[in-house]
């Protein structure tokens, strides 16, 4: 096990704490637990707060995306572990200025048990909680059983279209429902080439042959659709893209935004030699492509891979999409 | 040996945290080969903290005791069997509150409580293959065990053979909930790693008493 | 080699299509040759023309800094190689508005060479070319031989302030100036882990034992100052950091601002995880951290690795640091 | 045989390119053992494209040809050895601007061209451990031989005999440039890549002179 870490039992706080200390003027924590982020500097009266959550090992997933224009906080728990409940529960109380809160975050087990126990402790303190549970990855459920779908990357858009509308000062009514609307127009697939792993575990959380690939992966080795040789880029692109693009499905005269997300220790460079078949496929069908946001945006540590995201635009998605937004991990001037 | 005290309540925790670590790389295997890996670290941290707790506490009412030991849990191991062995805990608790000794049908409450916890926040049901397929007949079979005015000790020998009975049965299951769930038919005939760790449980609980009563 | 290519012949060309399909509203290329990559739009009147260069593979450096507030053009090498002379000058040609053009550069023999070469194609032109060269790295040669330094990472800080001086219709002699200052205050030292995989060749470019770690690596896999068994991150921040700060030197009063580069294949958590101990070392020497950029800024592929900058700041710097700027890969809202 | 013509200009350029080809692992490893490795690459690239490009060449400057050739190079291998053969075949071509054959002279003059490029575009000094070290020691035999009024195959072999002394003496010296200079004293005592590269080029070039000569 190759990292850079002190005692692996710290590598949550560590990173935490490196976190806090690089960006004091954007986040700070609460409860004196620096599992509790929420965002530096006064609440604005009247505006939704939104909160995440999940495991570590993701980033900028999920805490990078408190920042302006996207989320007030995030509970943060050990690597690919849910936070707690009680967790999540002062980061609510932290960022409710009176108008409620909105969780959005992955579908997993843990994540919801905890969600749903904090929402439980919330309404007994009167704050209204909302919740949208993104699950996008095509790959984790076949279509009509889409409550089952893995949230990966895609919940980048969920986020930002979500931040940008309580910036609007909407109701969280509002915010939840251009949540629910984006959460519906993303859809995902991943492809893993090799494994991570987890510091306190010490060894790779699953293996892959030395010429293996596993298109569908999720970004905790949950099983994908099909393992096999490592294909070129482009009949990789070839099976992943079509079962994203005809799931909702997204169509001629259709306008998007793609997200090209590398899971870790994936070049840029091989995310650009993807997105070119990615273009002329989606551009082929007679697909509009809006913009492209390319890079890291939910890892899994250092696991070999990408997936592909595709959100559907409408007026008012991308809208809210071009507005600027700034974390210590993500920032976008105004788009347009 | 008809009713448990306080003693006996912090002795069968420790027991659980005792197999859960000697369980630990068992239950990683268990749920790396479908899962993410992660249930043996989750359980020992789990019952290490409810341990330590336990055995600290000052409570005399039994029910508080549990209750807060699941609390502590949830604070340690919110993963998705931590958050549901939390729940269970306090649920369980919450069932026997005020008591300062327990008796055979009160285990078979406790564990009744526990099962209808984990019920509630996996909204699941039993043939899910969860670890509910074990707590569930568990509890029914204590809940038998008392009706027929059994100690404590034989409430869990009746409990543990259903759990270990539920625990085979749920081998044949498919799984619906969970990572567990990605594999679809290659689930079925594999041990649930949740469903182990509640076996693991309800043995622990029974193995504390059973040594009491030997010493 | 588990990588997304397709004939690694054309890795850099696949890369370089995907890049410019990406973000056709912000790059084009010129001359018909996809390696002369240019700012789209119109040039603006009167102001400088900056222009950088160098190997692919190091995403996103260098056409990845090419944009609004920062270059105006980049020529592309294949893989760790220069880009010809003929290509510099094209992208020369192209950027220039008449107030002359700026060469920024990393100091490496190709290079060098053939931008020496191309700004005498320019001259011939009537082009008026000057050149800054970057190297900060202080593993790459001992202090009183500074011009043997490898530039690494730190070339960000000069692009970024060049830029906003350009951007402010500077003349080419006042942008020069600005970019040699900001060249002369920033100091570099990185560490690999495990190599990376040139497409062309297919197999590792160096190796490193199972629980090896090179610190001063350069980003080609140049030899550091000591090989040795893998440390704790507090150990290897406490053995880089000292000959960064005390090579220009920075002390007690400086401001900073820190890059915290990951080299390809580490995560974004243990860039943190070291970030932890830049900082505490940082804040004991009674150097205030005015801002900390930390992600990928220049790579070597897949390399497993860290770099450290650290930039000494004064009004002029730390004002155009703060300006903003957007590239493709690298946004930024005005600091303060 | 006193003067070469287009023809044997040509197969000199496709004797290295075929010298190249076959050595490029030998360049690789030896530039991987203190540089990054692409050595051998660049210089394949390199005299393809040369070859390629005189194959195809109508001139009948040869000094034009060599210019071109160099030219073409420098699109083909911007490295810095791709770079400094390129500026060589520029800078001796330039030096035989107009003839359309090429005596013993004018080849002494082209290598004295060639080096006297490298020198200027690398900014280097004899002793540094570069290919200045072959093609400067190279230049100066070939002068002498050709003020003895020697053959194009006499000067070569000249050329090339200094040049593999040059080589051998720049083992011995501590590279000042590029990734080499990195290495500081580790780069005693190794052979130089650049500088292995430009005897081949020579060797290359006598070789394909004598073998027409025995045909
Ligand atoms: N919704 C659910 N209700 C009840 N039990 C569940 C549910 N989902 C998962 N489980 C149980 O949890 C076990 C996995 O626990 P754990 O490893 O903590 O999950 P994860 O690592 O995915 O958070 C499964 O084997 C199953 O017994
Ligand atoms: N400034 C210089 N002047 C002359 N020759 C040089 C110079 N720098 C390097 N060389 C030669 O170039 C060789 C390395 O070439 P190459 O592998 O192309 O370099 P790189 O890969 O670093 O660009 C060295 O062995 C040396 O002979
Ligand atoms: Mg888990
Ligand atoms: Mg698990
Ligand atoms: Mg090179
Ligand atoms: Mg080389």
């Amino acid at each position: 096990m190759k990292k850079f870490i002190n005692d692996p039992k710290n590598f949550v706080n560590d990173m935490l704490e490196g976190i806090l200390c690089a960006h004091p003027k954007q986040l700070t924590h609460v409860n004196d637990d620096r599992h509790c982020i929420v965002k530096a500097g006064p609440k604005r009266k009247g505006k939704v707060g939104i909160a995440t959550g999940g495991g570590s090992g993701h980033l900028p997933l999920f805490l990078g995306y408190v920042g302006e224009g996207l989320l007030d906080g995030c509970a943060v728990g050990d690597v690919f572990q849910s936070p707690s409940s009680d967790q999540m529960f002062e980061v609510t109380k932290a960022i409710d200025s009176g108008a409620g809160v909105l969780y959005i975050y992955g579908n997993y087990g843990g994540d919801i048990m905890n969600f749903d126990m904090a929402a439980e402790m919330a309404s007994m303190e009167d704050i209204r909680v909302e919740q949208v549970v993104a699950g996008e990855d095509v790959a984790s459920a076949p279509k009509g059983e889409e409550g089952k779908r893995r949230g990966v990357a895609g919940i980048f858009f969920v986020y930002k279209c979500a931040g940008a509308k309580a910036d609007e000062l909407a109701s969280l009514d509002e915010v939840k429902r251009v949540a629910d609307k984006a959460a519906a127009n993303v859809r995902t697939m991943g492809v893993a080439l090799s494994p991570n792993i987890i510091p306190e575990i010490g060894k790779p959380q699953f293996s892959l042959g030395e010429n293996e690939m596993e298109i569908g992966m999720g970004i905790h080795g949950e099983p994908g659709i099909r393992r096999g040789e490592l294909r070129s880029a482009e009949e990789i692109v070839q099976e992943m893209l079509p079962p994203i693009l005809d799931d909702i499905p997204i169509k001629k005269g259709d306008e998007v935004s793609i997200l090209m997300n590398g899971l870790g220790a994936t070049p840029l460079e091989e995310l650009y030699v993807l997105y070119r078949t990615v273009h002329r496929m989606v551009v082929e069908r007679g697909i509009a492509v809006f913009n492209v946001y390319l890079g890291e945006f939910a890892t899994s540590l250092e696991m070999a891979g990408a997936s592909i995201s595709v959100f559907r635009l409408d007026d008012e998605l991308k809208a809210l999409l071009s507005t600027s937004a700034r974390s210590p991990f993500f920032e976008q001037l105004t788009i347009g | 040996m008809d009713t448990l005290c306080k003693d006996d309540i912090v002795a069968m925790i420790r027991a659980i945290r005792s197999t859960m670590e000697e369980q630990r790389d068992h239950l990683i295997e268990l749920d790396a080969a479908m899962g993410d890996g992660d249930l043996g670290l989750t359980m020992v941290k789990a019952f290490v903290a409810a341990d330590e707790y336990a055995a600290s506490s000052d409570l005399t009412d039994l029910g508080k005791l549990l209750m807060q030991a699941g609390m502590t849990m949830a604070k340690a191991a919110p993963s998705t069997m931590g958050t549901l062995a939390a729940t269970g805990f306090m649920r369980g608790g919450k069932a026997l509150a005020g008591k300062e000794s327990i008796d055979g049908a009160d285990l078979a409450a406790f564990l009744r409580a526990f099962a209808a916890g984990i019920k509630e926040r996996g909204k699941t049901e039993v043939g899910n293959k969860t670890i509910l397929d074990v707590m569930h007949p568990a509890a029914t079979a204590a809940e038998q065990a008392a009706a027929d005015a059994v100690a404590p000790a034989g409430v869990l020998a009746a409990a543990a053979a259903a759990a270990r009975t539920g625990w085979e049965e749920a081998k044949g299951m498919q799984a619906q909930h969970g990572r567990q769930a990605y594999y679809r038919e290659q689930s079925i005939g594999k041990a649930d790693p949740g469903a182990t760790a509640g076996l693991f449980i309800i043995q622990a609980m029974l193995g504390a008493v059973e040594s009491k009563e030997k010493s």
